[in-house]
């Protein structure tokens, strides 16, 4: 299996605040990365640097073989690529849900509207909301609105997905709509890097854990080291759940 | 009865618009001078009353005669049958004239050669009346709220035909000479009275008095002569007789 | 410029500061309560309200300037100064927009904290007093002092109809008599720009902390 | 004293009366619809990278915001035509309108896109929209929906505030008014047919910008809730 | 034991919505009892009428031997016997913890300002914030926010405590210490019900589990239904969490 993204003593500050100190890792065609940790421990900013919604200091991180700091990367072809859902959904209260989803490919891939209405349907279905499309974010659940989120970074088609705390806003059920979908784009081959609390879902779907720590990945193997830590950390922030 | 209310307050309530010159204006120092506003200062004089100066705009002559915000009105004050119906004016003190000014190439010898021509006035007064009157349809009139916007269209060049009074035009000729603006013809003569409310006889009888002894004593043709340069013309002179 | 005509211009401001601060701590006072009355609980107080601001945010200054100066005598009430009129015009329109804006800014105030305050036993003024009108004055500030500009800038409509000395009427006598307008209404412009420019930045800034302060 | 209020002549008037209506009304429109422009032109340039653009944008605002509409007025008709660059009457009334408007109509855009959360651009970004893009289908749109009801306000005002031009010798509703009022001596009346007419006017403003937002913003329509 | 709180067939309907559909339970003197259930089933409406933030519609509602629903209830005196804490604390931004504490007892209590500063001191000391008398509440933590507002609650003496779901705006690390200081306030005997949903707070201290569903009661009884639940619903609804 190719590598589709990998990081290389990532740093990035903050003004003081060196928020990430050398983040080394990579992450195989089709496979499932999840990212844990206690808050502030960088993992929503290493997301974002590689995706470049933030500038890094140091280091080197390349996605599908774009080289994601180079100077001369066209931003544009690098995020069709790539696909990031976040804790807040961030749909726009605006549009429907169909427009939503046709908005990146039309607007972006310069799509038929007709075609881009299939595609979006097609996603609809595929998490499970196809009977939605009219609807106005506000008019849906925060499980809902977070599918559509989904959703609509998968009409973009890319080749790797983020994703960032999607389901720490939403009550156990509504989380377990999302899991459901993400755990079916998982089976179907998607490279995804999760940023999550759910032990049981890292557990369940992950190929590869990375736990980090104080701005470093602090620990790194298999769904396994939850429950063999190698570190106190880990053993500490495994334990804290109830 | 207005005269008795004057009596008692002691006070003589005059409107004057402080801008219309030469009937009224500030000079330098700010001091009030003008025609209309001599009038004032001496027709309080003569009552033995303290003269208050009501500042008021052309537009609202009436009103304030009408909602008792002064006494009479001095103020180039032309002689109307329409304002006649709803105010009274005293016998006539000095004349108005209503000339079309325009550069001296333009050829305007009657209201019909204003066609499609730019032409302004000051709105709400008599020139902008006759104005209206006699201008045709395809000449462009604008209006300003008073003589100085008047004249700053003209001397910046915005209208070329002014309908207003003599003096007004030597005015913008020494703003800009080179737009050499001439009196082309006379529209209309007007008379300017002392404007009062309607019904208040013994007050206009008391003021009439006044117009004509003064008249006849020559103190308003020396005020008339002090600010426009000219004298007193003959109708206005026989009302004092 | 003389001198004289220069201190006719400051004294033209002085009457146009005058005017504006009459019609601030007025209109404040009218504006409050009209503003308490559009949340009140009765229906018929908050439509009436509504209805009087909908009518004055509907009409010219100007109407408003000449209804206050003619009215009382149309009404054979007797006539009244320049300087009353002009501050009834001017607080009653400011009254009205004051009373919007700090309705806006009452509202804002989370139904929560209406709750919370309900819940510990207060009654209702003294939640409108400790606990909501606090937190409303704070983003009140702001868009208050945005209006005193507006304030500031539209007292030259007294001239316009009542003849009250302010700025732009000591200007406009001064240019009717000299012919000079870009030099009257330039010095004008400028001592209206010295008294409302300070108030726009002030408004911004207390903006710009308020926003901070929501994080 | 006791007034004998008579509207017979101000009524004989009113072919001239709708006229200046007229004007109001086009002088109202041309000035909304170009003001817009012009002001949500500058929101977008007052959050450039460039630093001269922005600084002229605020130097503008601060101007127009902090002089009277009169002496805005003013200098544009009489100063230009003084240079020699003579604008017909009413094109520069229109001319200071929007430049007027433009300022508060700025202002208020402006407030509108810095409440759009940055997580919405986020988002844009992250679909690949390019910048112009997330300007227009992510910030502007929903921004101006945001912000309608206080520039309908602000629409309105002007067009109460074009009554001001009349003194720069513009034909509108007020300058109409004010003719009749000296032909007719009948002030009070016509102070009283000006009010109800600038409420009517103002109130079918507000009603043509509701229906307007009703057409534009299709959410809203929908749900009838604000954004 | 005595009844502190009775419900008995409560209905409430917001419009259309009939949300409340015949609510009867009873909690005695010092018991604690858990609220759980799915999202929109009437929890927090539920609690809301107990101390009349909302109307309903039919039914009665006893609290404290006040008849709640009553029309010439004296509202001031419910809910000095009724305190509330909400999910979004709700403390006042404009004052410090102190006078957010104090304003109940002075204003409504008429208690002079010394004795006021005293007990807010204790109640602060009870939920472990003594130092943070003469802070804002935007300086504070979530979980400090939180105490903060049970402490306001305490401040008032209430016999009865409300919460709704005071847990669910923190991260685990801050639900602990606010759930420390609720286990104490059940350890000291107050009267309490919370809506909740950390099952494993319910276990350790309810009396009662209540479980809604589509606005009724629709399983009640010991914690350990939780365990052996007797309808389809629960135990779906319990088996979706991880
Ligand atoms: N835009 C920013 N400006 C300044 N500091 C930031 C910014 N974004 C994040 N930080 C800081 O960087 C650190 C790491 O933040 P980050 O969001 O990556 O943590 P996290 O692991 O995602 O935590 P959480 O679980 O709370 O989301 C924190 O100390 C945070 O305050
Ligand atoms: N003020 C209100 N107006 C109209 N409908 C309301 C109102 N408050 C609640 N509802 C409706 O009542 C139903 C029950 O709401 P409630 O808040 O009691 O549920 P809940 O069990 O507390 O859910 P959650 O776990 O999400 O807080 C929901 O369908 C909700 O939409
Ligand atoms: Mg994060
Ligand atoms: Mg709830």
């Amino acid at each position: 299996m190719s590598t589709v993204v990998e990081l290389q003593s990532v740093h990035k500050r903050f003004g003081n605040n060196h928020v990430l100190r050398g983040v080394s890792f990579a992450v195989r065609r089709g496979e499932v990365v999840a990212i844990i940790g206690k808050s502030g421990s960088g993992k929503s900013t290493a997301l974002r640097c590689i995706n470049r919604l933030e500038q890094i200091d140091e280091g080197q991180i390349s996605v599908c073989s774009h080289a994601v700091h180079a100077d001369g990367l066209d931003l544009r072809t690098l995020r069709r690529d790539v696909g990031i859902v976040f804790q807040s959904y961030n749909l726009f209260p605006h549009l429907t849900v169909l427009q939503n989803i046709t908005l990146g490919p039309t607007a972006v891939k310069r799509m038929p509207a007709a075609q881009a209405n299939t595609l979006a349907q097609d996603v609809l279905t595929r998490v499970g909301l196809s009977d939605k499309a009219q609807a106005y974010p506000e008019q849906l659940s925060g499980g809902q609105q977070q599918r559509v989120a989904i959703a609509r970074s998968l009409a973009m088609q890319p080749q790797l997905m983020l994703f960032d705390e999607v389901t720490s806003a939403l009550d156990p059920e509504l989380t377990g709509e999302v899991l459901k979908v993400m755990e079916q784009m998982a089976a179907e081959g998607m490279t995804m890097i999760l940023v999550t609390h759910e032990m049981g879902f890292a557990r369940r779907v992950a190929d590869q854990v990375i736990f980090m720590h104080q701005g470093q990945v602090w620990e790194q193997g298999g769904p396994d080291i939850l429950d063999q830590p190698a570190t106190a950390e880990l053993r500490q922030f495994v334990g804290t759940g109830l | 009865d207005q005269l008795d209310t004057i009596l008692a307050a002691k006070k003589l309530r005059v409107a004057i618009d402080l801008a219309v010159p030469p009937y009224s204006m500030k000079d330098d120092k700010l001091k009030l001078i003008g025609s209309d506003v001599e009038t004032a200062q001496l027709m309080a004089r003569d009552f033995g009353l303290e003269l208050e100066v009501i500042p008021t705009t052309l537009t609202n002559r009436v009103p304030y005669l009408q909602t008792n915000k002064a006494d009479v009105v001095v103020s180039a004050f032309s002689i109307t049958p329409e304002r006649a119906k709803v105010i009274d004016f005293s016998v006539p003190y000095a004349p108005i004239l209503v000339v079309v000014g325009a550069p001296k190439g333009m050829k305007i010898d009657s209201p019909a050669d204003l066609a499609g021509k730019k032409v302004i006035a000051t709105r709400g007064t008599t020139n902008d009346q006759e104005l209206t009157k006699v201008a045709p349809p395809s000449a462009t009139i604008t209006r300003f709220d008073d003589d100085a916007t008047s004249m700053t269209a003209m001397v910046s060049g915005q209208a070329e035909v002014w309908v207003t009074s003599p003096m007004l035009l030597q005015v913008v000729n020494e703003k800009n000479p080179a737009r050499n603006i001439e009196s082309k013809f006379t529209l209309k003569a007007n008379l300017l009275a002392v404007g009062l409310r309607k019904g208040e006889t013994r007050l206009k009888d008391k003021i009439d008095h006044w117009v004509r002894e003064n008249l006849r004593n020559g103190q308003l043709n020396a005020i008339y002569r002090k600010y426009h340069h000219a004298e007193l013309p003959p109708d206005i002179l026989a009302a004092g007789r | 410029m003389s001198h004289e005509q220069f201190l006719s211009l400051l004294q033209g401001a002085w009457g146009t500061l005058l005017l504006s601060t009459l019609t601030l701590t007025l209109g404040a006072v009218l504006g409050l309560s009209l503003a308490l009355a559009r949340v009140s609980p009765r229906r018929a107080v908050r439509r009436l309200a509504s209805g009087w601001m909908q009518l004055i945010q509907g009409t010219p200054l100007l109407v408003l300037m000449g209804v206050c100066f003619y009215g009382p005598a149309l009404l054979g009430v007797g006539t009244v100064e320049a300087l009353p009129a002009a501050t009834s015009a001017m607080v009653i329109y400011a009254s009205a927009f004051l009373g919007d804006i700090w309705r806006g800014c009452i509202q804002a105030v989370h139904k929560s904290q209406w709750e919370a305050a309900e819940c510990i036993g207060l009654t209702r003024w003294q939640r409108m007093r400790m606990i909501v009108l606090p937190q409303a004055l704070r983003m009140a500030t702001p868009p208050t002092v945005g209006f005193a500009v507006q304030v500031i800038k539209n007292t030259s409509v007294a001239s316009l109809v009542i003849g009250f000395a302010e700025l732009s009427y000591n200007a406009k006598v001064l240019n009717n008599s000299t012919f000079q307008p870009f030099l009257y209404f330039g010095g004008a412009a400028l001592l209206y720009f010295a008294m409302c420019y300070p108030l726009s930045r002030w408004s911004r800034v207390l903006e710009r902390k308020l926003h901070v302060h929501r994080g | 004293m006791h007034y004998q209020f008579d509207f017979s002549s101000v009524a004989a008037h009113w072919p001239l009366l709708l006229q200046g209506a007229w004007t109001t009304v086009q002088l109202s429109f041309v000035a909304t619809l170009l003001g817009f422009m012009l002001g949500a032109s500058c929101a977008v340039a007052s959050g450039s990278r460039h630093r001269w653009l922005r600084a002229l944008v605020a130097g503008y605002i601060e101007v127009i915001r902090n002089t009277p509409l009169l002496i805005q007025c003013y200098f544009l008709i009489f100063g230009l035509s003084s240079v020699g660059a003579t604008l017909p009457i009413m094109t520069g009334a229109v001319l200071a309108l929007v430049i007027n408007i433009g300022a508060y109509t700025c202002e208020i855009v402006r407030a509108g896109i810095e409440s759009i959360h940055h997580g919405q651009i986020e988002a844009g970004q992250c679909l690949g929209l390019s910048p112009l893009q997330v300007l227009w289908h992510v910030v502007l749109q929903p921004a101006v929906e945001r912000v309608w009801p206080a520039l309908t306000g602000q629409f309105v005002l002007m067009m109460l505030a074009s009554s001001i031009l009349s003194s720069v010798g513009a034909e509108e509703l007020l300058g109409v008014a004010n003719r009749v009022q000296s032909d007719t001596f009948r002030n009070f009346e016509v102070f009283l047919v000006l009010w109800v007419v600038y409420l009517v006017l103002s109130w079918l403003m507000r009603a043509g910008f509701w229906l307007l937002g009703q057409l534009v913003f299709t959410r809203r329509r929908k749900l009838g809730t604000p954004l």
